[in-house]
């Protein structure tokens, strides 16, 4: 199995959850995040003293997923999340040993 | 000037800093239901009311509502300019009137909200009470066309009586000018400048209800200035029963009305969502509280609690149908100051005490109420078309639709509104 | 009537204003103390009671008051059914106690947070107020059985002098009526309801201290309303000084108890737990107040320093009495309102600077404030009772466990509080 | 007494509840300018401003101030000690003259901001009235040194006429009792206690801006109270034409500067950074507050709006001196109060209808109101540096670095201000 | 070494976090999520206007942990965070290459 | 590729981004993080009662990198978030499978 992370632009979480379900992905866990790279955050101005903002709003969503799809909602979420510009985020993909669903105890496959 | 006088003065000094306080309150009232990234730019449309129109009252405003008469139409702005040679007395008036205009400006910006230039509204501001605002006050207060004034409509339609109307028309502290007037305005801005990104499609939800449920308490609070405020004296004969009967029994219908108003919305609620909301709590508070305005002065309690729960119940209603209609009226300025504003200057034919339909006394206040809430709307869809296309064509009304997004706080004014971070702040605060 | 009456009228007009406003400023107040999943519930309780008060005082609450006595215990309900055949200058008086019944029944919530059906405390309130608070009314401010008339109760004690009760019961400003009767009423309801899930194993933390602090404040600034409004004058012959000495020191004694009060709650706090804390500080506001409240007119500045600084300590320590007992007393109403009405009530015994003890007076006056609150304590605590138990027979008081547990808010409201995501709200948005 | 006197107790109530109110206000004005790990300090400078001194007031401080003079310059603290033998009719001057001095000492505390121990600041406050508040108040309005007396200042400078100064020094409400006062006690504080740990280094950002927002709509409400409240009327002689009249232009300025100083502000933002804040408008509205203090009675309503607009610009140039010199002077109270302050008080040497250089009259008010802020700004420094010291070696000032880097918040005062986790609270409280 | 990452109830962490104890466990680092899945959120309803919240709140932790230790962490915190209703969660484990400790700079298991 | 994450001190943050910009990082996500440790959390007193606070805030950093670098990244980390005091923080190494690039569609070294 594999984790996917991917770190994305706010406003385009709608469109990759709406993605990821047509594509058959049932369960993921998403966090906020701050992004740091080439898209700069912005300055903002209290009494006369500036305030640099290095930080840009993300999110981060995860999604543990057979080795098989794993492919799949990777490609998924780069074109839905896509908007050409600079910021649009990162996949990853790490190996998974097991997965548990708390519920039943069920493992591996049969947990997701 | 009688001793009474000074009583008076004393209240209507409270009642004129109550009615400042609502300015702010609406802002928060409105700021709470804004999404978190553009709460400071809601707040700062009345902040910007606060920073304008008392330098324009003071220069010509004042002298357009209660200057001399031109054509029953507004008064002359040179008349009083600047409150060169207004009489000393009078200033506890003017006091009390500015704050009117404030608040009456500020209340638009709830239709507009998240998507305007602060330069178009700040340049929207100083012209639109100038032609919609000031001449309103003057026609219904300053012994206009409103008024009871030989000259006027309602004179026209039912002829004289000692001299003025036969049938009075009542607006006792501002249904046409205040509340129509920006409900009308709030809907000719929406249909000029359109609806947000994303509305009807991207859930735009009230960021933060107990800053909403805290300017309804400040609005109630301050609308007892409002409207007990309204109350006029005779300077010079003052009446000392009628002052205390008459501010007396304007506060508890003010009071009753907007009570019944809650339960009239959030029984609706509970009736078609099946949840009584705090957001349906505090728009009741206010719809009431609009629909009593004209009609404090003219119902009995009983009557106000009527009022109150009917405004309440088709305000409730109300406010979906920008939905059905696609005009973004993003936090409901047509729904609940419009038609509360007809709710409560309606209303009047059928309650008031004296001269009420329900009260036997035909339909003939009825008649003069409808007729003046219509041409109410009228002038004010014009004059505001008519600013709001000078405004469009000297600066445009939209901001950037990529800055729209990402949030007006930072695009028009370079702040954010928070910064709660339990690491004590800061540490990894992003740009919105 | 008299001039100097307008004056007054002037200044009951704001204090009924003044005391409007406590009922938003106590939902902030509590609001900010519970957790942010029940904060909307909580702000709701407070405004239910603003809208389903004024109409009940409208119809009956005023008649069962102020009315023609029945027994000396309640006013008659139908003799000023719908406010009929009140006189027109009644309306001043109207417009202030309406106010006192909307937060005497508001206070009550803070003790019951969190997990009662909000459909069930609109079924609650009107019953409770006509059992409790408008007879207590009647008995105390109507000339009933708590008042110095020849039929009450310190009549009976210490007999006659002019017709009225040598040794007269002081409650200025509702002791008895409002905070002994809020407070008794909390604890029956909370032993009637039982404790919150988790109450005692799990943290329930202030949510939103800047929201307390802020109630703290807009309660002390409406307290000048309650307490100074309270001035009884006589309409025919208004006496011109009584009025502007007696008012003065009310005001001054309401502030001296304030402020000392803080110092006794947080010195408590220093004291026991190491540190001085701002919700100690919001809550000796509050216990001052209530403190105060039946003392401002009899007390010196001094004196009231003195009860001041008691009421803060014994509250401080009395808020912490629910864990040793385990009863849910959620924001502590008995903490403070009964602890602090009683050591108010009581107080007067030895700090009246005309009858206390310490000032050589004798025990005679004590006697009959500690009757006096016994008495308020018993009529509360059955009324209350009888009330709770009809409420639990028709609808049932508790939501849902798991509606508990994840939130009220939701569970009764359909929504939830903030929405404060950097990325603009909404984005991330869950379901508390 | 004059039955118009009654309708001015009225108002003085209203105002002296106003101006208590101004106090919770400013706590949440400079509350939200802070991070969110030392808000609850920050509102804590506050309430300890207002549980200490009104004990304060009630025991020594009405004697200092308005006790019989010693040498002009303060009253005898033991002449009225603990309200012993004050005239019943001087209790609503006592209950509005309290509130002034809790709000001045409260205003300082925004220079100080996350740093001290909130012991030292206990045991500064009534050092700090008794050695400078007092004083001033008697030399200005209690009839001492920098008053209209025979023996005073402006006396000395251009003689008598008719037994008082011929130029009399104008303070309507306090420029520099309160504001000159405290900004100069801010700034030696601040120079005193140093700067916060990463002052200039680290962002430290207002953390909670629709907080400060409220706090100034809080605070301009209240300062009708402070400034129209400030009128002196003869008890024996009422001039009810003078009342009416004053208070009303008296109000009128009041918001004029309060409005004109917002533009003042957001024009110097949009011309210097690019964009008009909200944060700007909520110091504009304080920085003009602030200098039409003194004035708000001398000028017109055209002069009004020309000091608020000089007000605005010049204090939003003045905030950014601290980071050029280096004083962490954290919320401005220089800046805003010190700058605000000169800025009114020199200001009605040029803007006084009567008397103004402007108005063709000299320069001889102009020289009387610079000498009385020079004054002003010396005993100020010096008492506040000798009260400074004296803190400093009992207590010390500054709490631990390492705790002011975590949050004063939890070190003095053991608490968090927020549990906003949308998981409904507590569960992933970290300690800031 | 391997990393255990657990998403569960909110109201189960408590629970969760004494039973680690019991277990041993010494260190996690915890951070505040949303979940996506068969649990599903709710809908709110402000002036007539429906929101879906398709979110529901979860908390996730993280364990860095021994290889051997690893499978007892997994199933005590699937035990700890059971109620056998829908949502419950999961647990998933990745392998580790390294670990540093920061305030001394051991590594590995020493780092732990 | 490596995913290293580091769980640092707050007040840290500043200087492990100088840090890392210092040394070549380019890009990175962060979320605010609790932490629970050797560290402990401290004990809060609301009228009387008293809340155990056992989590300390923390700051989450992720950086996706290039195996040769992911060593000098943690050293880096390391270094600049030290300051000898308990509960400075752990950091941890994970292997990559795959990397994208939202914007463009690039892929392992190139999207980094
Ligand atoms: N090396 C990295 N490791 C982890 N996250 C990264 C890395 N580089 C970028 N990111 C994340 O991706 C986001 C977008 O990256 P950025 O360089 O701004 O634009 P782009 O991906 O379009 O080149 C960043 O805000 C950050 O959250
Ligand atoms: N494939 C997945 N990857 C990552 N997290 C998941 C995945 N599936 C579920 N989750 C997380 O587990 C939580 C519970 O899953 P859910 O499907 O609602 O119930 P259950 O685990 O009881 O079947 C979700 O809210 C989500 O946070
Ligand atoms: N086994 C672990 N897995 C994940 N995170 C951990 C682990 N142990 C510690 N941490 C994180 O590192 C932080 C610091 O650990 P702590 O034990 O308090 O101090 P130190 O690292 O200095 O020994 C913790 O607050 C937690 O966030």
């Amino acid at each position: 199995m594999k984790l996917v992370t991917a770190v994305i632009k706010p406003h385009k979480w709608e469109e990759v959850r709406e993605a990821l379900a047509a594509a058959g992905v049932a369960g993921m866990t998403v966090t906020e995040a701050s992004g740091y790279g080439q898209q700069k955050g912005h300055t903002e101005v209290y009494r006369g003293a500036e305030y640099d903002v290095s930080l840009v709003p993300k999110i981060r969503v995860e999604i543990v997923i057979d080795d098989l799809e794993a492919e799949t909602v990777v490609s998924t979420i780069a074109q839905a999340a896509q908007t050409g510009k600079i910021g649009d985020g990162k996949v990853w993909v790490v190996p998974v040993d097991s997965v548990v669903r708390v519920r039943t105890g069920e493992t591996d496959e049969a947990a997701l | 000037m009688d001793t009474g006088y000074a009583a008076y003065a004393a209240w209507i000094l409270a009642s004129a800093s109550l009615v400042l306080l609502m300015t702010p309150g609406l802002a928060l009232f409105y700021g709470g239901m804004t999404r978190a990234k553009s709460v400071l730019n809601m707040i700062m449309m009345s902040f910007g009311a606060l920073a304008l129109i008392p330098a324009v009252f003071v220069l010509w405003g004042w002298s357009t509502a209660y200057g001399s008469g031109v054509l029953g139409l507004f008064g002359n702005p040179f008349d009083l300019f600047g409150l060169q040679g207004v009489a000393a007395t009078d200033y506890v008036s003017i006091a009390f009137q500015v704050t009117f205009a404030i608040i009456t400006a500020a209340l638009i910006s709830g239709a507009i909200a998240d998507r305007v230039k602060f330069s178009a509204w700040l340049l929207f501001l100083p012209l639109w009470v100038t032609l919609s605002y000031f001449p309103l006050a003057h026609q219904v207060w300053g012994g206009g066309f409103l008024s009871d004034a030989a000259s006027g409509l309602a004179a026209k339609l039912y002829g004289l009586v000692d001299g003025v109307a036969a049938v009075a028309p009542v607006d006792y502290a501002g249904g046409t000018v205040v509340h129509i007037n920006a409900g009308v305005a709030g809907l000719v801005l929406v249909l000029l400048i359109g609806a947000r990104r994303g509305f009807g499609r991207e859930p735009m939800r009230p960021h933060n209800l107990p800053l909403t449920m805290l300017g309804a308490g400040l609005l109630w609070f301050g609308w007892f200035g409002f409207n007990v405020g309204s109350y006029v004296p005779d300077a010079e004969s003052f009446d000392l029963e009628g002052f205390v009967s008459e501010t007396g029994l304007v506060w508890v219908n003010t009071t009753a009305a907007a009570s019944a108003a809650i339960l009239g919305w959030i029984l609706v609620e509970k009736i078609r969502d099946g949840k009584a909301t705090s957001l349906g709590a505090a728009s009741g508070v206010v719809a009431g509280l609009v629909a009593i305005t004209p009609a404090c002065g003219a119902l009995s309690p009983i009557g106000s609690l009527i009022l109150g729960v009917v405004a309440g119940a088709l305000c409730a209603l109300a406010v979906g149908l920008k939905y059905r209609f696609g005009y973004d009226d993003s936090l409901d300025v047509v729904g609940v100051h419009l038609v509360g504003g007809l709710v409560g200057t309606v209303g009047i034919g059928f309650l008031a005490t004296a001269g009420g339909l329900f009260y036997g006394d035909g339909v003939r206040l009825l008649v003069v109420q409808a007729l003046i809430a219509l041409y109410a709307m009228l002038w004010s869809g014009v004059a505001t078309l008519i600013v709001g296309l000078i405004v469009k064509a000297i600066l445009g009304w939209r901001i950037d639709e990529e800055e729209e997004v990402s949030g007006i706080d930072f695009a028009e004014h370079g702040e954010s509104a928070y910064d709660l971070a339990s690491t004590g702040g800061s540490t990894l605060t992003t740009g919105a």
